[in-house]
């Protein structure tokens, strides 16, 4: 009984030490503090930042595309808006599509990948070779050919699209994991005791490649950010009236950003966010590997 | 319990559609263990020992012969049909430190199969914890300072004691150890080797040991039969002891001939038999697997392959034409 | 080789602790010496402290290393030390099978040594390493245009050696020369290890858990117990009748091929870590059956005992009752 | 040699399939765009002044050369050109081959790739060996973080910031194109500098992109073969600290080769942002421009080939890795 | 084609001398592989450079048979339009020395037949079609008109027509072709079937490669890489003496920001109009020599409304937002210098409609920006204001949704203007883009917009201004003289207005057939039709004109001088013609 006792207060205790764990190792380097405070800042942007601004944003129309000034950080944009507002409020369509994005790339590649390394035999074959062609065939190439032919009409369709195409990477990762984790006595164990593969999978397998899937949710963020952004500024998708990758184009192919330095500030607006936004990411995926092994959080 | 009838297992290469090289690992393997019973397999690295192993644990499958756990013939069933009978047979690996589950606790570890166990019986929740610290202490460890462990805030003698007690949750009738101590601190392998011993003897669950250890072998038992595997081939079997003082294959005789000797404490055997180089490259299937190795061999030994049987006048099964006793291994200073 | 007074630390988040604590050992000239330790014990980093070679976060942080004619290695830097590895103490690396660089044959291995200690008759080198090779059993020439890879774990044990001596060292340091190679395989390289030695009037310290291996080679056996030297004197004696409390549940502790396997016993308890070794008294008091008050507090000395050294309060306060 | 001529024949097989799937792909994506090519023409022509019924005319002359018969039959015509590298005609180029139109903006996207590739290559790998060796160091901390960051960071905002500062904030570099177009084209000083100096933003841009990941690779490969036993046996056995370093670099560089291979492939289709910015008329613009004025062949063409650049780059790295690591060569499974 | 070993500023003959340095605004991606064909689209043939027309259309604001001579030297039109009869110039050479003869024009026409021409067309009753082409002597050329359906642009159907010389073009016709042209004529099967024949002559006029470059204009093509096309004079030009240039490259190039780097470095001599924002403008104007050019360019843009679509088929709606619509403020925003703000929704871009509807023009709703305007009209409308948003009469909310091709970026950035214009006055509106022009055109014209862009005015000629608001898009079509009218969602029918329209002061139109006798009319004919119909448009509003495009030329006066003056009407003909008139000189 005692014993029984003992363990429902070890959970809670675990779960005590594991925050404890986690601060400990953001604690160790200073600079992942900075990224977890970039972090929950950008998810506070892309939450909260539109309520921030009455909509349409003011616009000025004797100030178009003004460099940075006291009045606006980083400048105007051609239809007379400040570019931090429109950063702001355009974060929201990019981030959620970048988690869309994110979320299909993880669970459909870990499904994949998992399914294929855990069954093997044919359906892994049949699968790696099909995730093997996906990942010959160019993505940014495929999407410009295939945003011709797909209306990308909302930041949900489009992270759906991105997601579809980007699962490759983490599904054969995910297998060379899973293939190694087989080897591993506990999971043999586990099948010797006759346990189910629901609880193989899903209690063995997933938590001991949980820092991994998180790291690739955090890198398919990031990625799904670079392509929609990428799109909007080529100027192969439908146009958004505030979204960062439209702000780049329109700051470089009709106000001269390049050309003329007024519209600097334009540029660099969107520029700006997605270089924190990778630092961010950067920094927290460094913390990560800590954090959810169990050996180096405790040291 | 278990037995098992001309096993043969063969590794393809797989993915290699051209040139792809088969690796026999198998060649026909007989074997007994009754309830209750124990037996070794020894042999070189590579001989096919673990594949054995693992195909009476039921975690590999063979490609010819026949394996009967309690008189039920294994190769007729499907794998789902299987599973409850290999369930009793239950696998220590050599690792104990891949053999844990590092993101999980040990109480989580053990929970797992009693609560399969609770619902197939029908117990409640209070017998599972019960159950938890009964396994623990049956390998000798204190359930309330190791429940809430992770495996890497243990020893590996306690890790390994840690997997035998999972094993021990689903009350298994057999135990394969492949090398489980061989990871083990010096110190500590002679406790891990009683704990199995004891187990054999308090709660009658075979034991199969897996070593290249000789000695070993000896701690399953003096009932026991000791295997000797040579290239996926049987090729002395008989009682612990008798294989240990008496043996009469040329391999196993090299085998014993070079376990280091204590000097200090014992002196060399008498007729040491020192094999000639593995020279392994150029396996030849042809006649006795043994015969390029081995210092003893005949024009016929060439040709025509020993099978595994009682000649001779010895009291072992062995696969030689030309069997005799030599006294290879090192006895106590105190015996002289 | 006299080590003096050595003790190896390495820098961890508990601050330094020492992996190898004041250890004196001398190896006489054309002997053979073992150390046997369970893991953790400090062998290999004795092992490399012997050649000035311990890897950060660990040092040497005091004690001395004399070899007749270099000196003291624990001072010796850059260049010379360099010269100094290989020319006068030659290693064989615990796990063999990895000294080799995958991607060059071992020939080519064997001139890049060459040319690294300034040999003029490189010819003369593969010449020499033939032979060498040869006399271990193998076929000098087809090892020497080999890969890593292409030879077995035995052989590649061979080429670790044959490369130790190739150079002419006296001094052969052997870590763990035979782990994980089979049990037939062990008793050649054991064997060759013995012969060379002979051959050569080499002084060598093969280190190792196994206390067979130390048994069947050494002429002196050395017991190392969480970085301390508890025991050392000569193989035979040692074992015929160890004095060490440690050295004794050792013995006690391998199962034997005949007798009783009952008289085999288990040491109760653990080996310490690094993180776990006392700070100050007895490094094996936790474990021991003849614990006394003292080794709480005052680490034991090693006391010369006729040819042996043990370091116990047991059994110095037993010898001079 | 076999082990290699056999990899070989398996690549180009799965290539072959591949080249046979994206084909198919491409020409399916391809005509299901939306988007009637004749009507809008005549729209346009109509606009810029013409009868409605020239217009007509004018744009049916114009598109003759559209598809003709079912779609199956486009197909099967698509394929079978295939064969003879006949990807059909480009309507925006006047009817020209696409091919010829390929191979023309080819050179302007291979070049700077190439020298792009080269340069973050080299400057990464030192820069790699560094992070490697202080790994611990607050300079390795920067090394990695600001590699981490330049190898997160995606391509255009990189060209976009070096174009906004180095030409237009502070005009020293040209970013308007491939060469000035003043210069006479030829084998002429200006010209050949022209050309240079026009390369240097985008190469730069390449470069930077891609340099964070060398230095990442580089430094885990470093530390990877750092902590490798050999390295510290070379050390034992006193060699030279240039020899280790030899070992160090050319154990360490043999993974890379093979990425580097594949990010050449990868490149050419990544081209596209870099020359969007630059204006460089390479086959990404290529590939923008057929898209936006609908050139059915041309799209196709661009994506096949630029599919095809990364499937003949698989294949190089594969046979590159065969031919130095000996261990492929002797054809042992090697897990890169 | 590599080794022209010129220099640049080499001296020349001539006027002077030099290098001309130009780009094809038309044309992004110069194609060194494309023959010096002009038919072909990207044929290196520059028009008014080594590409001859017969003339070249003034563009006059509202007479659209002005020219200025060309291969032609001069011309005679029957006054019924009926004929034209065309005087080579009379020492015209080709640039290899062979005299440019009727016979060169004649097979030039035929050639026109094949890919299509407004006056050369196969397509039967095809409006202003010539009926027989003559060769009277050696320098002269015959054209009639078919009179069952003429265009009082017959002659500039005629007259716009590329030349080329016949003993090089010679063989791409077949010796039986004008006959084949006169069954095509006809009616039936032989008919249908010669028709088919032309069209797929057409695709070989089009793929066409002369081995060499004969050109009967101031230059030939020398050669063209990837990066230029370099042309140099021709010495046989009729008006050699008074060509400046000795050379002339087109710089090739894929973004208009490459353009506006050239021209801010000076480096071009001429260039067409492309679209620059104004800080870009600024930092052109400040190169050295750099001088801008505007004139008049006969187009405009509206918003144009689907009326098929509530609640755009309420007349007051389309006022109610032609009030709410700031446009000084819309074409600041997206076209500072490229265009002025419409003064008012006549149909007709600004400049011509002073010419064409005089006094009238005084008359029209100026449509200035009035919110209470705005809001009576809505109101009037049946719309309802709750919470500040306007809603349909029957409460459910209103979204204007505009519709623009994606990189029209002057269109989105207006329409992103008038969005918020819009929802500052409660009004729900957003911004839609289509993948491409293409797209957007066929999708406009199948009515799956509310509210698009769309272009208009397009002068000179009257038939042409007025056919954008009344013509095939609004239901009415014109065959072979027969104007016609379909169903809203017929027939590319998708403005969907009413078929008559009562129009203040004139009474009930039908604008359809007032556009079409435009086509036959003379220009004083054409003036009252124009003035009813400007006032219908501008009551009816089918479009909210909102800005009239400027022709803006950039133009160096470090190297040529001689340009032309604002608003001339050679702005809006290539500066190659400008060259061949002999007008640029070099700088001394
Ligand atoms: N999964 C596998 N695929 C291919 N070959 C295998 C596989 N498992 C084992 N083998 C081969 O089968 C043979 C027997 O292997 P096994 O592991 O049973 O030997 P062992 O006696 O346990 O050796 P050790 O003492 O080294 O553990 C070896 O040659 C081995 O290489
Ligand atoms: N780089 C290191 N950093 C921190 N501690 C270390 C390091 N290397 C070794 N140690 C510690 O030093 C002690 C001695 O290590 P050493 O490798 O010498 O043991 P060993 O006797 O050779 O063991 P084994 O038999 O496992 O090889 C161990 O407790 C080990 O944990
Ligand atoms: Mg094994
Ligand atoms: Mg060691």
């Amino acid at each position: 009984m005692s014993v029984l006792l003992e363990s429902s207060s070890t959970s809670a205790a675990m779960r005590r030490n594991f925050w404890a764990g986690v601060w400990r190792v953001m604690r160790r380097k200073p600079s992942r503090l900075v990224g977890a405070v970039l972090m929950a800042g950008f998810v506070f942007m892309g939450a909260f930042g539109p309520l921030f601004y009455p909509n349409p944003l003011p616009r000025d129309v004797d100030q178009l595309t003004r460099p940075p000034s006291w009045e606006h950080w980083l400048g105007t944009d051609d239809q007379g808006r400040d570019v931090v507002a429109l950063v702001v409020t355009g974060s929201r369509y990019v981030l959620l599509a970048a988690l869309v994005t994110a979320v299909i790339t993880v669970v459909l590649g870990t499904g994949i990948g998992l399914f294929s390394g855990f069954k093997r035999g044919r359906w892994d074959t049949v699968l790696m070779r099909i995730t093997d062609m996906k990942l010959t065939i160019p993505g940014l190439p495929l999407l410009l050919v295939l945003s011709t032919v797909w209306k990308f009409s909302s930041a949900v369709q489009m992270g759906l699209v991105l997601g579809l195409l980007s699962w490759g990477g983490v599904a054969r990762a995910v297998r060379a994991q899973t293939l190694s984790l087989r080897e591993r006595g506990f999971i043999e164990a586990a099948r010797g005791l006759g346990l189910s593969t629901s609880h193989i999978v899903g209690r063995e397998l997933l938590p001991s490649m949980a820092p991994y899937i998180a790291m690739n949710m955090l890198i398919a963020i990031t990625g799904g950010v670079y392509s929609q952004v990428g799109l909007f500024f080529l100027g192969v998708l439908p146009y958004e009236s505030n979204n960062w990758g439209q702000m780049l184009n329109t700051a470089v192919f009709r106000s001269g950003a390049l050309t003329v330095p007024s519209a600097l500030g334009f540029l660099l607006g969107p520029l700006l966010a997605i270089l924190l936004l990778t630092l961010a990411i950067v920094l927290v995926v460094d913390a990560m590997d800590e954090i959810f092994n169990p050996r180096l959080r405790e040291e | 319990m278990i037995t098992g009838t001309g096993v043969v297992k063969t590794f393809k290469q797989r993915g290699k559609v051209l040139g792809a090289r088969d690796v026999q690992a198998l060649r026909g393997v007989d074997f007994a263990i009754p309830k209750g019973g124990a037996a070794s397999f020894i042999g070189e690295s590579g001989c096919g020992k673990t594949t054995l192993g693992r195909i009476i644990a039921g975690l590999e499958t063979y490609d010819e012969g026949e394996v009967a756990i309690d008189g039920v013939a294994m190769s007729g069933l499907k794998p789902k049909e299987r599973q409850p009978h290999f369930r009793k047979i239950q696998m220590i690996h050599q690792d104990p430190y891949s053999a844990l589950n590092p993101t999980r606790t040990i109480h989580q570890t053990l929970h797992a199969p009693l609560s399969l166990r609770a619902r197939q019986t029908g117990r409640s929740r209070s017998w599972i914890e019960e159950r938890a610290a009964e396994v623990l202490s049956l390998v000798g460890l204190d359930p309330g300072s190791v429940l809430a462990r992770y495996p890497h805030q243990l020893s590996g003698g306690m890790r390994q004691r840690v997997v035998i007690a999972r094993a021990l949750t689903v009350d298994p009738e057999m135990l394969v150890a492949d090398e489980a101590v061989s990871m083990i601190d010096v110190s500590l392998r002679l406790g891990i080797l009683a704990l199995l011993k004891d187990l054999r003897e308090r709660l009658g669950v075979s034991v199969l040991f897996i070593t290249h250890d000789v000695a070993t072998a000896r701690y399953i038992g003096d009932d026991g039969e000791l295997y000797v595997i040579y290239r996926g081939q049987v090729v002395e079997r008989g009682s612990v002891d008798t294989v240990i003082a008496d043996p009469v294959h040329p391999y196993t005789q090299s085998l014993l001939s070079a376990i280091p000797v204590l000097h200090g404490l014992e002196q060399p055997g008498e007729q040491p038999v020192v094999p000639l180089e593995s020279l392994d490259e150029s396996r030849s299937d042809e006649g006795c697997l043994f015969a390029r190795r081995c210092p003893f061999r005949a024009d016929r030994c060439e040709s025509e392959r020993p099978l595994l049987q009682i000649t001779g006048g010895v009291p072992q099964e062995h696969a030689c034409f030309h069997p005799e006793r030599r006294s290879v291994i090192a006895r106590p200073l105190s015996e002289v | 080789m006299r080590i003096d007074g050595l003790t190896v630390v390495y820098k961890t988040t508990a601050g330094e602790l020492p992996a190898v604590r004041d250890v004196s050992l001398t190896l006489e000239p054309g002997s053979i010496t073992g150390i046997v330790g369970e893991s953790g014990s400090g062998k290999s980093t004795l092992a490399l402290s012997l050649l000035n070679a311990v890897q950060p976060p660990g040092r040497i942080s005091a004690g001395s290393v004399e070899i007749d004619g270099l000196g003291d290695v624990v001072g010796l830097r850059g260049e010379q030390l360099r010269k100094a590895r290989g020319k006068h103490i030659g290693y064989v690396f615990q796990a063999a099978q990895n000294s080799l660089n995958p991607l060059k044959t071992v020939g080519k291995q064997l001139l890049d040594l060459g040319r690294s200690h300034g040999v003029e008759d490189l010819r003369g080198l593969v010449r020499e390493a033939r032979e060498l090779l040869g006399r271990m059993g193998l076929d000098g020439a087809r090892v020497l245009d080999s890969h890593q890879h292409e030879l077995s774990g035995g052989m590649r044990q061979r080429v670790g050696i044959m490369l130790a001596l190739v150079l002419n060292a006296h001094v052969v340091v052997l870590d763990e020369p035979t782990t994980a190679l089979d049990m037939i395989t062990q008793a050649n390289i054991l064997k060759i290890v013995r012969e060379v030695h002979a051959e050569r009037g080499l002084t060598t310290l093969v280190i190792t858990h196994d206390i067979g291996v130390v048994a069947e080679v050494a002429d002196r056996l050395a017991v190392m117990y969480g970085g301390r030297l508890v025991e050392q004197g000569p193989t035979r004696e040692v074992l015929g009748s160890p004095r060490h409390p440690y050295t004794k549940g050792l013995i006690r502790a391998i199962p034997r091929l005949v007798g009783d396997i009952d008289e085999a016993q288990a040491l109760p308890g653990r080996p310490p870590t690094l993180a776990t070794v006392p700070k100050q008294g007895c490094v094996f008091r936790e474990r021991c059956a003849l614990r006394m008050d003292v080794c709480d507090d005052v680490d034991p000395e090693a006391v010369l005992q006729g040819t042996r050294t043990v370091a116990c309060h047991a059994v110095t306060v037993k010898e001079h009752a | 040699m076999t082990v290699i001529a056999r990899r070989l024949a398996g690549h180009l097989a799965r290539g072959v399939v591949m080249i046979l799937v994206v084909a198919t792909i491409s020409f399916f994506i391809v005509r299901s765009i939306p988007g009637d090519p004749v009507a809008a023409n005549v729209q346009k022509l109509i606009e810029q002044g013409m009868a409605p019924e020239a217009a007509e005319q004018a744009t049916r002359v114009l598109y003759g050369f559209q598809p003709k018969g079912t779609l199956w039959q486009q197909y099967v015509d698509y394929m079978g050109g295939l064969l003879t590298f006949d990807l059909g005609q480009s309507v925006t180029h006047a009817g020209a081959p696409v091919t010829d139109v390929l191979a023309d903006a080819a050179k302007w996207t291979v070049l700077p790739v190439l020298a792009g590739t080269l340069l973050s290559f080299l400057v990464g790998i030192v820069m790699g060996v560094y992070a490697a060796i202080r790994r611990s160091g607050k300079l390795g901390d920067v090394l990695a973080i600001s590699g981490s960051l330049l190898h997160g960071v995606p391509q255009y905002v990189l060209g976009l910031l070096l174009s906004a500062i180095f030409a237009t904030l502070i005009p020293i570099l040209p970013a308007d194109g491939p060469v000035d177009i003043l210069f006479e084209p030829g084998f002429n000083a200006g010209y050949i500098g022209s050309l240079v100096e026009h390369a240097v933003l985008p190469v730069a841009t390449y470069a930077l992109a891609a340099y964070g990941g060398w230095i990442l690779a580089m430094k885990s490969s470093v530390v990877t073969v750092l902590g490798d036993d050999f390295i510290l046996a070379a050390e034992l056995r006193g060699m030279k600290r240039s020899i280790i370093f030899r070992y160090i670099a050319r154990n360490a560089i043999l993974p890379l080769f093979t990425i580097l291979a594949l990010s050449l492939g990868l490149l050419l289709g990544g081209a596209v942002f870099i020359e969007r910015i630059f204006n460089y008329p390479g086959l990404g613009l290529l590939l923008i421009e057929s898209i936006t004025m609908r050139d059915y062949a041309l799209m196709g063409g661009a994506f096949l080939l630029i599919t095809m650049a990364i499937i003949v780059a698989n294949i190089v790295a594969d046979l590159f890795y065969s031919v130095i690591d000996p261990r492929v060569r002797s054809g042992e499974e090697v897990s890169a | 084609a590599c080794s022209g070993g010129t220099t640049n500023n080499s001296g020349g003959s001539g006027g002077g001398g030099g290098l001309f340095t130009t780009i094809d605004v038309a044309r992004p991606g110069l194609d060194a592989s494309a023959p010096a064909n002009p038919w072909n689209p990207k044929g290196n043939a520059f028009l008014g450079y080594n590409g001859m027309k017969l003339a070249w259309v003034k563009n006059h604001l509202t007479d659209p048979n002005q020219f200025y001579p060309g291969v032609a030297a001069n011309w005679d039109i029957a006054a019924d339009n009926s004929s034209i009869t065309i005087h080579v110039q009379p020492n015209a050479k080709w640039s290899d020395g062979k005299p440019v003869t009727a016979e060169d024009v004649r097979l030039s026409i035929g050639l026109a037949y094949t890919t299509g021409s407004t006056a050369f067309a196969i397509t039967p009753g095809a409006a202003g079609a010539a009926a027989e082409v003559q060769v009277v002597d050696d320098k002269t050329v015959k054209v009639t008109q078919d009179m069952t359906n003429p265009s009082a642009k017959f002659a500039r159907g005629v007259l716009d027509n590329w030349v080329v010389p016949a003993h090089v073009w010679g063989s791409v016709l077949p010796a039986d072709f004008w006959d084949k042209l006169k069954t095509s004529r006809g009616e039936g099967e032989a008919a249908d079937k010669a028709r088919e024949e032309i069209l797929a002559l057409g695709q070989k006029v089009l793929a066409f490669a002369p081995p060499k470059d004969v050109s009967a204009g101031p230059f030939t093509l020398e050669r063209v890489n990837p990066g230029e096309a370099l042309l140099v004079k021709n010495p046989n030009f009729y008006n050699a003496a008074n060509v400046a240039p000795a050379q002339v490259k087109f710089l090739n190039y894929s973004g208009n920001e490459q353009i506006w780097n050239y021209l801010s470095a000076g480096k071009l001599d001429h260039s067409g109009f492309i679209a620059a924002p104004p800080d870009v403008m600024n930092r052109i104007k400040q190169a050295p020599g750099s001088h801008i050019i505007t004139g008049f360019s006969p187009v405009a843009v509206g918003m144009a409304f689907n009326q098929s679509k509530k609640p755009y088929d309420n007349v007051h709606v389309r006022r109610g937002l032609a009030y709410l619509i700031d446009r000084a403020q819309v074409t600041k925003v997206a076209s500072p210098d490229g265009g002025t703000p419409a003064l008012t929704t006549s149909g007709i871009h600004q400049k011509p409609a002073q010419e064409w509807i005089g006094s009238e023009l005084s008359s029209l709703e100026p449509y200035n920006h009035d919110v209470a305007k705005a809001e009576a009209e809505f109101t009037e409308a049946g719309l309802k204001k709750q919470d500040g948003k306007w809603t349909l009469a029957d409460g459910s909310p209103w979204k204007v949704t505009m519709h623009a091709p994606a990189g029209f970026s002057d269109w989105i950035s207006a329409q992103e203007n008038i969005k918020s214009q819009l929802i500052d006055n409660g009004v729900d509106a957003e911004v839609v883009t289509v993948a491409d022009y293409p797209v957007y055109l066929e999708e406009i014209a199948a009515g799956k917009y509310d509210v698009g862009f769309w272009l208009m005015a397009l002068g000179p000629a009257p038939y042409d201004i007025y056919q954008r608001l009344y013509g095939t898009s609004n239901g009415w079509t014109n065959v072979a003289g027969k104007v016609s009218h379909n169903a809203p969602g017929k027939g590319g029918n998708w403005m969907g207005g009413a078929e008559e329209i009562d129009v203040e002061g004139v009474g009930k139109v039908n604008p359809g057939e007032l556009t079409a006798e435009l086509n036959a009319a003379s220009a004083e004919e054409a003036k009252p039709i124009m003035a009813k119909l400007a006032k219908a448009a501008n009551q009816d509003l089918p479009v909210i004109q909102l800005w009239d495009y400027v022709n803006t030329q950039f133009t160096n006066t470090s190297r040529f001088t001689g340009w032309p003056q604002n608003d001339s009407d050679l702005l809006r003909l290539p500066a190659g013609v400008w060259i061949q008139l002999g007008m640029i000189k070099a700088k001394q």
